[in-house]
C-alpha cells in the first residue's frame, strides 16, 4: 500500500479487537461475502481489556493513519467486565490524545458482537473513508523524521558548556 | 500588582512542629521524622531526615519549603530506618499523594505520622535566594490548592492560613489550550516535548513513579523509544501523563525540577480535570481501595463509541 | 401558570367551508387565555392532492409555510388533520432524506426552517394546556352525552412519523370528552377513512364511506360525533343528509367539531362556536341534554 | 379490469428500472413485501380496486407497471395510509401509490380516471394562482369541466347560505412566492435534477 | 536464529480466487526468519497436514505461521498437527486471509497486498511465541442443567443415568414447563401430560439428580470443569421436607379467586397453591403478594392446619452453592404478549387487534388449556368472555412472527403446526363448529408434519384462507376479523365467537440477564449463541456451556428433546475425562518487578489475583506482591494493560508479541 500521492492515497487503519466478539463478528462479515475496504489490518486480542493505550500510539508512530478499537457490547464481556475497563481506559486516553493535538477523528471505538458482521463492514466502510478524506497522519510521521534537539541555550551555563564542545 | 503574601504563620508553624517533633521522638511515639531544614546558601530549605529528638531544632517551615517529602517513603527510603512509625511533614498538596500511595498498598497509614502544615504557598522557584513570596512569585499549583489545611493529620499546628485572591494559572492555561485547533496544539506541545532531554528528573522526583523498572526502560519490547528525540520524548510524556491519570493529585513536583521548564503539571491537571468530568473523581481527597481507572460503573459514559 | 402562545396554520378549509372550526377555535382558546396567532399569508399545504401526484411540490409547500411561520413565535398549532399529517411528514421525511432536502431548498431557494414544533389543537388542549386545568374550566359539564370520538385516518399517521398518539389504539379524543363531562362510546370506526380525497371527483365512494362509519356510531349508541378534522367534517356533516337519501335511513347525528364541543363545556355561547354553520342541526340534541 | 393476458417474464419485460423510480420517489422497497395481504385486508377501498393493494406490490416486483396504470386501482387509493401502518415490513405502499400516480401523472398514462386526475390538477392550479383552496371555485370548475353540470347542486345553495362557501376571497399577499416555487419545481425537472 | 515456515493454504478456491497464493509464498519466504514457504490446496486435509508434518521435521522448523481461514475454525487443528510433529503447539500461529480477506475484498493485487501483509504480521508474532505447556485441572464430574421444562428434564435424565450427579433448577414452584400445559401434542395427537408426567417423577426418583425448583441461578464462578454456581432457592414458605403434599392447606385457604397463570388465568387458584395437580415436587407455595397472612398478618389458617407443620412463614430465601463441571442451559421460551403495548415506537405491538383487550382473543397456550383435559374447563372449548361452546373459531398464524415492524423478522417455526393441530382438536370437541385459518404460508418440514396439515384441511375441514387479517374489532358478541383472500384477491371478512392468535416465540424472560451471568453470548432478540451454526450447534463458545432447546431458538418438541440428549452427550464426553486440558493462556508476574500496588488485584475480575511475600534468606520481608492463580486465571489480560510497571505478562499475548506485529505494519 502506498500513500505517496495525495490522490491516490491509501490510508492504513489499525484495528485491535477482542476475539471473542468483534473478531467473531468480522469472520461473520467474510462467511457472509460482505466487502469492504482492503486498508484495515486487524490485531487480535483476548479482551478489549488486554489492549493498552501504548499500542495506539506505537500504531500512530508506525505510521498508522488510523485506529479501529473494537469489543463486545457492555455486558456481554467474556470475561464479565474487560470491556468496561477498556470503556473508561480510553475514554481518558482520547481526552489526552486530543489534548496533545491528534485529530480524534483518526481514532475509533465500537461495540460489535459476534453477531454483527454487517456493522463491522459499516464501522471499517466508514472510517476508511473518513480518513481517506482527512488524507495520511502526518504529526507522527513529521516526529519520526525531526532528528535534532532542538533545547535552548538561554542559560548562561549552557552556552558556556556548548561553546567549549 | 506584586502583592505579598503573609508568611508570619510560618515561624508559629515552625514552633509547634519542632516541639512536636522533640515530643514524640522524645517517647518513641516514632523513629525519625522526615522535614525540612535550612540550607548553608541563607534562605533556602532542604528535605531532612532526624532520628534524634535533640535534632528537632533543625526543622523548619517556610514558603522555601517546596519539596514533597512523599518520596522520601517510597522509593528514596534508604536514609529512614526500616522498623518504626516514621513521622513526616506535609503540606496539604503532599498530603494527597501520601493518601494515593496509601491507597496503592505503598504505605500503611498506621506507620506513618502526619506532621500537617497549615499552608499560605510556597515558592515558584527557589534558584534566587531571599525570593519574596508574592502574588507574582507563588507557585501555580497553590493558587488553585483547596487543601491549605491539611486534613486527617495526626498533628497540626493551630494556624490559619490566608491568601488573596489568586488567579487560576492551570485552568485558565488548559482552556487556553482547549480553544486551539488540533494541529496548533499538536504544534504547542512538540515545542514543549521537543525540549526534553530525557533527563527523567520528572519521573525520579515524583511519588508515584515507584515503580521498580519503569515499562519507558524496556527494550524487549521497546514501548517507548529512549533517546531524546521528539518521537521517544512525546511518547514518554504521553505514557508519563497516562499512568498518572486519576492518581496525581498535582504537587507540581515534576514540572518544578524540570531543567527544560516543560509545563508536565498541565498534562497531570488536564487529566485530573476529564477525570472529574467523567467520572466525578478527585485524587488524594480519600483512600481509595480503586482509583477511577481500576473500577467502572456500568452506565459510564460511551457517547464515543459506535 | 402562564401558557405559552402559538402560531396558528388554520388550514384552507377553515376559512372556507370550516369557518365555525376557526371561530370556535379562535374563541376556546382565547377563553382558556391561550394565545394563538395565525401565520401571516400562509400557504395551502398542497393536503393529499399534492402528495398524490408531485411529493417535491408538497414538501415544497410545506417548507414554506414552516419558513412564514418563523414570522411568529411559539409552536405551530394546527387545526386540520390533513395538514397536520402533512406538516409533520415533511419534517420528518426532510430530516431523513438529504436528497429530498436539497430539491426542496432549491425549491424554495432558501435554506430550510422547518425545526418548529408542529401541534394539533388536541394535543395544545390535552398536553399543553392539560386535562386536569381543562376541566376546572368546564362550567357546563357535558354530563349524559354519548359522543363518538372521530379520528379519521389521517390524524396519528403516517405511522413512521412520531405524532400524537398510539397509531392503532389511540385515547386522546376520548380523554378529552371525559374531562369535558361528556360519555365517550366505544365503537367500530373511530380510525376508518372517510374518503375525504374523493369529496368532489367520486362522490359515490365517500357515501358509502361515510355511511358505514355514521352507521357504527349510531349502532354504538351515540347522540354525536367528534371530529377534528374539517375534510372529516365535511363529508359526515355537509353530506349526511344525502347520504341517509341514498342509503335511505336517518341518522340526524349532529357532528361537531372538538372545540365547539369543549367550548360548550367551558361556558361559550352558541354564537361563539359557530353552531348554526352545522347542517346537521345540533340544537334540539344539545337543548335535550340540557346544554344550552 | 386489469388485463388478464398473460405475462411472459423476462428481464426485458420486467421494466425494473421504472420499479426503482418508484421505490426512490416512495422511500420505500417492493422487495421487502412477502405477500401476506394484510394491505388489502385493511384497505377501505378495495372493493372498488380492480387489482387490491398487495398485488399491486406483486405488479411491481414483477416489473409490470403498465398494468397497475391500466387498471384504476391508484386512482382509487384514499391515501388513508392503514396499509403503511399495518404492514408488517413497513412496505409504504401509500407511498408507492402517490408514486404510481406521479408516474402516471407525468405519462399522462392511459389512466381510467380522469376525474380524480382532473380534481387533482384543478387543486394544484388554484394553489398556484390563489395560494389556498377555495372550494367554491373548486367546485364550480370541476363540475364545468367535468360536465358534471348538476353535481352537488342540491348543496351548493345550502352551503352559502351556511357561509360555508365564500364567493370572493382575499388574495394572498405574496402569491410570487408560490409562483416561484411552482417554476423552480419545473425547472429542476427540466434539469433532471429531480424526479 | 528461528527457522519459520509458513504455509498459505487456497482452501480450494476459496482464498486463491482472490489472493495470489503463489505469491504470498514467494513474499513470505524473502521475510527474515523464514526457512520455508510453500503453498497447497487445503491445508486443513489430512495430505495438507501431512505437508507441515513433514517440513518440520525435514526443514527442522522452528515456528510455523498458516495462512488460510479463521483461527476459530482450524488453530487448533493445526496445532495439533505441529504437536504431532513434535513442536510446541503454542509456537504455530494462524494467518486469517479468508474470512478477513479473499471473503471480503474483491480486488485481487489489493486483497495479495493485504494477504502478504497479514502474513508477515503473523510471522513477526509467532518470532515472539513461547514454548508454553498446556494446564491440567481437575473436572467436577457434576451437571448443572438450568430449567426444567422437557429439554432440561431430557438432559438431566440422560446425564443422571449415564451415572453423574446431576442439579436440576427451574425457576417456577414446578418442572414440566410448556410442555405440562399443552393438552396433545402433533403429529401424532398423544396427550402431552401422559407422556410428560412420568418423566417428570423419573426426575423426582432419580438418586443422582437434585432437583432446586422455585430458584433462580445468583452467580456463576469458575470455568469449564469447575464451575461454582450459586442457587437462590426463593422461600416457599413450606418446608420441603416437612410437607407430605397432602393439600389440605390449600383446601382451607380462604383466598381463592388468583388467576392462575399455569392456565393462562382462565381458573382460579388460591393464595397457597401447586401450579397443577401432578406438579413436581408436589410441595405448595405460598404466593406472598395475595396472602393474608403475608399482607395483614392476621388468618395463618393453612399453619393451623398443616399436620407435618411445614408451613413456615418466616422462611428466607436461601443461597446454595453447587461445584459442578458442566452446565446445560434449557431456559425455553415465552410466548409474545399482543395485549402489552410496547414502550417507544408507537408502531409496534398490535393496537389493531386492540392490543388483545377484546375477552375472545387468546392466543396459542391458552387455547392449550381450553383443550386440556385437566385445564380449567376440563377439556371443553368454551370462549373466555361468556363460557359459550364458540362455534366460528378464526385462528390467525404469524401474529409477530416474521413482522420485522413489530420487532421480530423471524419464524417461530411451530405455529404452522400447532395451529393445524389446534383446528383438529376443535373440531374433535365442537362437531358441528367449523375453523377458520388466516396464514401466510404453510411451513410444515419434518417427519409427516405435512401430511398432518394437510389432514387438518382434507378430513377434519379446516377453511385455510391465503391472506392476513388487519384488524380485529368487537360488535355485539362477536369479534370481526377483517382479512384478505390475496388467491381470490378480495377481502374476507368473518365474525367470529373466538379468535386464537399464533404469537410468536421469544426467548424466556431475562435471558439476557442469565446469559451475563453465565458469560455466553446471544443474538439481537436474546436466543442463545451456539459456537458454530452447523458443527458445533449444542455448545457455546464458552467452554463446558450447553444448549438444550428453545432458549437457542424456534423448537418443536422432538428437536428439543433430540438437542438436549446431544447436550447430555456432550457433558458426559466431558466427564469421560479426569483432568481436562486448558490452553495456558494465563496471566504471570514478572515476581522482580512486580512493586504489589495490585491493580492487577483490583482490575480482575475472577478473583485470580494473590498476595504473596517475599523474603530474604534471613527471613525478613521483602515485599509483597502479586501472584496470579493459574487455575483461576481466564486470560483476558485486563491485568497487564493495567499494570503500571508491566510486570505481568499474559501468555500469548504479550507486549513483545503485540509490538512486533504493530511494528511489522
Amino acid at each position: 500500500m502506498t500513500a505517496n500521492i495525495e490522490n491516490s492515497f491509501e490510508p492504513k487503519i489499525m484495528a485491535f479487537v477482542c476475539t471473542w466478539c468483534t473478531y467473531a463478528g468480522a469472520d461473520l462479515a467474510g462467511t457472509s461475502r460482505m466487502q469492504y475496504p482492503a486498508n484495515v489490518r486487524v490485531l487480535k486480542f483476548p479482551c478489549t481489556g488486554r489492549i493498552d493505550p501504548v499500542f495506539i500510539l506505537k500504531a500512530f508512530q508506525q505510521g498508522a493513519d488510523g485506529v479501529l478499537i473494537s469489543g463486545c457490547h457492555p455486558g456481554d464481556c467474556h470475561y464479565i467486565a474487560g470491556n468496561f475497563h477498556a470503556r473508561r481506559r480510553f475514554a481518558v486516553f482520547r481526552k489526552l490524545l486530543e489534548f496533545v493535538g491528534v485529530d480524534l477523528n483518526r481514532l475509533q471505538f465500537s461495540w460489535v458482537s459476534a453477531a454483527e458482521g454487517g456493522k463491522w463492514v459499516e464501522v471499517v466502510t466508514e472510517l476508511t473513508e473518513r480518513i481517506r478524506e482527512m488524507g495520511p497522519m502526518t504529526e507522527f510521521k513529521e516526529l519520526a523524521l525531526t532528528e535534532q534537539w532542538s533545547g535552548m541555550l538561554e542559560s548562561p551555563e549552557l552556552q558556556e558548556a556548548y561553546k567549549q564542545i | 500588582m506584586n502583592q505579598q503574601i503573609s508568611t508570619t504563620i510560618y515561624n508559629d508553624i515552625t514552633d509547634a512542629v519542632r516541639k512536636e517533633a522533640a515530643r514524640i521522638l522524645g517517647d518513641g511515639t516514632v523513629t525519625a521524622v522526615v522535614g525540612y531544614t535550612s540550607t548553608r546558601r541563607t534562605g533556602l530549605t532542604q528535605p531532612l531526615v532526624i532520628t534524634d529528638a535533640k535534632e528537632a531544632d533543625k526543622l523548619l517551615f517556610s514558603e522555601t519549603c517546596v519539596n514533597n517529602l512523599a518520596v522520601y517513603l517510597t522509593k528514596a527510603k534508604k536514609e529512614i530506618p526500616k522498623t518504626g512509625r516514621i513521622a513526616i511533614m506535609v503540606k496539604g498538596c503532599d498530603l494527597k499523594a501520601l493518601v494515593g500511595l496509601i491507597g496503592e498498598a505503598q504505605l500503611k497509614r498506621e506507620e506513618l505520622y502526619l506532621i500537617g502544615l497549615p499552608c499560605n504557598g510556597v515558592l515558584k522557584s527557589t534558584t534566587i535566594p531571599g525570593t519574596v513570596l508574592t502574588v507574582e512569585t507563588i507557585a501555580p499549583k497553590c493558587c488553585e490548592c483547596d487543601v491549605q489545611t491539611p486534613v486527617g493529620c495526626d498533628f497540626l499546628p493551630p494556624c490559619k492560613p490566608e491568601q488573596p485572591e489568586l488567579k487560576a494559572v492551570y485552568s485558565a492555561e488548559i482552556a487556553r489550550l482547549e480553544a486551539m485547533s488540533p494541529r496548533e496544539r499538536w504544534d504547542y506541545w512538540q515545542e514543549q516535548f521537543s525540549k526534553c532531554i530525557k533527563c527523567y528528573a520528572c519521573r525520579q522526583v515524583c511519588p508515584f513513579c515507584f515503580c521498580e523498572q519503569c515499562l519507558c526502560d524496556r527494550n524487549k519490547p521497546q514501548m517507548v523509544e529512549t533517546t531524546p528525540r521528539p518521537a521517544g520524548n512525546f511518547a514518554w510524556h504521553i505514557v508519563r501523563a497516562m499512568h498518572l491519570a486519576g492518581r496525581c493529585a498535582g504537587c507540581a513536583e515534576c514540572e518544578r525540577v524540570c531543567p527544560m521548564d516543560i509545563p508536565l503539571n498541565l498534562l497531570n491537571r488536564k487529566m485530573a480535570k476529564e477525570l472529574k468530568e467523567l467520572y466525578d473523581y478527585e485524587a488524594g481527597l480519600e483512600v481509595n481501595e480503586k482509583g477511577p481507572l481500576a473500577s467502572f460503573n456500568d452506565k459510564d459514559d460511551q457517547s464515543f463509541i459506535k | 401558570m402562564s401558557n405559552p402562545s402559538y402560531a396558528y396554520y388554520p388550514g384552507c378549509s377553515l376559512h372556507a367551508s370550516a369557518g365555525e372550526y376557526d371561530l370556535s377555535t379562535r374563541e376556546l382558546f382565547a377563553a382558556l387565555g391561550v394565545k394563538l396567532t395565525e401565520i401571516p399569508d400562509w400557504f395551502c399545504c398542497g393536503a393529499t392532492p399534492a402528495h398524490n401526484v408531485d411529493e417535491l411540490l408538497s414538501l415544497s409547500l410545506c417548507a414554506k409555510n414552516f419558513e412564514l411561520a418563523e414570522q411568529v413565535g411559539g409552536d405551530v398549532a394546527v387545526a386540520c388533520a390533513a395538514c397536520f399529517s402533512r406538516l409533520k411528514f415533511t419534517q420528518h421525511t426532510l430530516e431523513a432524506n438529504e436528497t429530498k432536502r436539497v430539491q426542496v431548498e432549491k425549491a424554495l431557494d432558501a435554506p430550510l426552517k422547518i425545526d418548529r414544533t408542529v401541534k394539533h389543537l388536541l394535543e395544545i388542549l390535552v398536553r399543553d394546556y392539560g386535562l386536569q386545568r381543562l376541566s376546572e374550566k368546564v362550567s357546563r359539564p357535558l354530563s349524559g352525552l354519548k359522543v363518538a370520538c372521530y379520528y379519521g385516518c389521517l390524524l396519528t399517521r403516517p405511522p413512521d412519523v412520531p405524532n400524537l398518539d398510539c397509531v392503532e389504539a389511540p385515547t386522546i379524543m376520548e380523554d378529552l370528552i371525559e374531562a369535558a363531562g361528556g360519555t365517550p362510546v366505544e365503537w367500530t370506526h373511530r380510525m376508518e377513512c372517510c374518503g375525504a380525497n374523493f369529496t368532489l371527483s367520486r362522490p359515490g365512494v365517500v357515501l358509502q364511506l361515510s355511511n358505514n362509519i355514521l352507521k357504527s356510531a349510531k349502532d354504538a349508541g351515540a347522540d354525536c360525533i367528534l371530529v377534528a378534522c374539517p375534510l372529516c367534517h365535511g363529508n359526515l356533516d355537509i353530506r349526511q343528509k344525502e347520504i341517509e337519501n341514498t342509503h335511505s335511513t336517518d341518522y340526524g347525528l349532529p357532528v361537531l367539531y372538538v372545540t365547539q364541543l369543549v367550548g360548550l363545556a367551558c361556558g361559550l355561547t352558541p354564537d361563539k362556536l359557530g353552531l348554526e354553520a352545522l347542517i346537521v342541526n345540533p340544537m334540539p340534541l344539545l337543548k335535550k341534554k340540557g346544554l344550552l | 379490469m386489469g388485463s388478464k393476458k398473460k405475462m411472459v417474464i423476462s428481464q426485458k419485460t420486467m421494466e425494473l428500472d421504472i420499479v426503482r423510480k418508484v421505490e426512490e420517489l416512495s422511500g420505500t422497497s417492493v422487495r421487502r413485501c412477502f405477500q401476506c395481504g394484510k394491505c388489502s385486508a385493511g384497505c377501505p377501498m378495495a372493493t372498488f380496486m380492480d387489482h387490491p393493494p398487495n398485488r399491486i406490490v406483486r405488479l411491481l416486483q414483477l416489473g409490470q407497471w403498465r398494468r397497475i396504470l391500466e387498471g384504476r386501482s391508484i386512482w382509487y387509493c384514499a391515501s388513508c395510509e392503514t396499509c403503511s401502518t399495518r404492514c408488517p415490513n413497513r412496505v409504504h405502499l401509500a407511498a408507492i401509490m402517490d408514486a404510481l400516480r406521479k408516474l402516471a401523472w407525468d405519462h399522462e398514462g392511459p389512466s381510467k380516471e380522469s376525474y380524480v386526475q382532473l380534481a387533482n390538477k384543478l387543486f394544484l392550479e388554484n394553489i398556484r394562482t390563489y395560494g389556498r383552496q377555495y372550494e367554491m371555485r373548486l367546485a364550480a370548475v370541476f363540475n364545468l369541466k367535468s360536465g358534471k353540470l348538476l353535481k352537488d347542486f342540491m348543496l351548493g345553495p345550502k352551503l352559502i347560505t351556511k357561509g360555508k362557501l365564500k364567493m370572493f376571497h382575499q388574495k394572498n399577499k405574496n402569491m410570487a412566492e408560490i409562483e416561484k416555487i411552482f417554476q423552480r419545481i419545473e425547472e429542476m425537472r427540466k434539469k433532471g435534477e429531480a424526479l | 536464529m528461528s527457522r519459520i515456515g509458513v504455509f498459505v493454504c487456497h482452501c480450494g478456491e476459496n482464498i486463491s480466487r482472490t489472493v495470489d497464493v503463489e505469491q504470498v509464498a514467494a513474499k513470505a519466504a524473502l521475510i527474515p526468519g523464514v526457512a520455508y514457504a510453500t503453498d497447497y490446496k487445503y491445508m486443513c486435509s489430512d495430505p495438507g497436514q501431512g505437508l507441515l508434518k513433514k517440513a518440520i521435521t525435514e526443514q527442522k522448523l522452528s515456528h510455523i505461521v498458516v495462512a488460510a481461514c479463521s483461527p476459530r475454525m482450524h488453530e487448533l487443528t493445526f496445532r495439533k498437527a505441529v504437536a504431532s510433529a513434535g513442536l510446541n503447539p503454542f509456537l504455530c500461529e494462524m494467518a486469517n486471509i479468508r474470512e478477513h480477506c479473499s471473503w471480503v475484498h474483491e480486488d485481487r493485487t489489493e486483497a495479495t497486498t493485504k494477504a502478504i501483509e497479514i502474513v508477515t504480521m503473523m510471522v513477526e508474532r509467532v518470532k515472539k511465541n513461547r514454548t508454553l505447556d498446556t494446564i491440567t485441572v481437575p473436572v467436577t464430574k457434576r451437571a448443572l442443567v438450568i430449567g426444567g421444562g422437557i429439554a432440561g428434564i431430557q438432559a438431566a435424565l440422560d446425564i443422571a443415568d449415564a451415572g453423574h450427579q446431576v442439579v436440576l433448577v427451574e425457576r417456577e414452584p414446578s418442572i414440566g414447563g410448556h410442555m405440562a400445559q399443552l393438552s396433545e401434542t402433533f403429529p401424532t395427537l398423544d396427550c402431552s401430560q401422559c407422556i410428560m408426567t412420568p418423566k417428570m417423577v423419573d426426575v423426582a426418583n432419580h438418586p443422582n439428580i437434585t432437583m432446586h425448583t422455585y430458584s433462580e441461578i445468583e452467580q456463576v464462578d469458575g470455568y469449564i470443569g469447575n464451575f461454582q454456581v450459586t442457587v437462590r432457592k426463593k422461600a416457599r414458605s413450606v418446608d420441603e421436607d416437612k410437607c407430605t403434599g397432602c393439600g389440605i392447606c390449600i383446601e382451607k385457604c380462604p383466598i381463592r379467586k388468583i388467576p392462575n397463570s399455569f392456565d393462562c388465568n382462565l381458573g382460579m387458584r388460591p393464595a397457597i397453591y401447586v401450579p397443577f395437580p401432578q406438579a413436581v415436587p408436589n410441595t405448595p407455595v405460598i404466593d406472598r403478594e395475595n396472602c393474608t397472612m403475608f399482607k395483614t398478618g392476621k388468618c395463618g389458617l393453612c399453619q393451623k392446619v398443616c399436620g407435618p407443620g411445614a408451613v413456615d412463614y418466616q422462611q428466607q430465601d436461601q443461597l446454595v452453592v453447587e461445584d459442578v463441571g458442566a452446565i446445560v442451559v434449557a431456559t425455553g421460551f415465552d410466548l409474545y404478549n399482543i395485549s402489552e403495548k410496547p414502550k417507544g415506537s408507537p408502531i409496534k405491538g398490535y393496537g389493531e387487534f386492540g392490543h388483545g383487550k377484546i375477552p375472545d382473543v387468546i392466543d396459542g397456550m391458552t387455547f392449550e388449556r381450553l383443550a386440556s383435559a385437566s385445564g380449567p374447563t376440563g377439556g371443553k372449548i368454551l370462549r373466555p368472555s361468556d363460557g359459550k361452546e364458540p362455534k366460528q373459531v378464526v385462528f390467525i398464524q404469524c401474529v409477530g412472527s416474521r413482522a420485522r415492524e413489530k420487532g421480530i423478522s423471524y419464524c417461530s417455526k411451530i405455529c404452522c403446526m400447532y395451529t393445524a393441530k389446534h383446528t383438529m382438536l376443535y373440531k374433535h370437541k365442537v362437531h358441528d363448529g367449523q375453523a377458520y385459518v388466516f396464514f401466510m404460508d404453510a411451513r410444515v418440514p419434518g417427519k409427516s408434519y405435512d401430511e398432518f396439515w394437510r389432514r387438518a384441511i382434507e378430513e377434519e375441514e379446516a377453511v385455510y384462507i391465503r391472506g392476513m387479517v388487519s384488524r380485529l374489532y368487537q360488535k355485539g358478541d362477536k369479534v370481526v376479523v377483517m382479512g384478505s383472500d390475496i388467491a381470490v384477491g378480495v377481502q374476507a371478512e368473518i365474525e367470529a365467537d373466538l379468535v386464537v392468535l399464533a404469537t410468536a416465540v421469544q426467548p424466556r424472560s431475562g435471558a439476557d440477564r442469565l446469559a451475563q451471568k453465565l458469560g455466553i453470548s446471544y443474538d439481537n432478540y436474546q436466543f442463545y449463541s451456539e459456537a458454530h451454526a452447523k458443527l458445533r450447534p449444542v455448545e457455546c463458545a464458552t467452554a463446558g456451556i450447553y444448549l438444550a432447546g428453545a432458549c437457542q431458538g424456534p423448537k418443536d418438541i422432538p428437536d428439543s428433546v433430540s438437542q438436549a440428549s446431544a447436550a447430555a452427550a456432550k457433558v458426559m464426553t466431558l466427564f469421560a475425562k479426569d483432568r481436562l486440558e486448558r490452553e495456558p493462556i494465563v496471566a504471570k508476574i514478572n515476581e522482580a518487578g512486580c512493586v504489589g500496588c495490585f491493580y492487577c488485584k483490583k482490575v480482575c475480575a475472577y478473583g485470580a489475583v494473590e498476595e504473596k511475600e517475599i523474603r530474604d534468606r534471613q527471613g525478613n520481608l521483602i515485599k509483597i506482591i502479586a501472584h496470579i492463580n493459574p487455575g483461576i486465571c481466564a486470560g483476558c489480560g485486563t491485568c497487564q494493560a493495567t499494570c503500571p510497571s508491566k510486570s505481568v505478562e499474559l501468555n500469548g499475548y504479550t507486549d513483545e508479541q503485540i509490538v512486533a506485529m504493530i511494528e511489522a505494519l
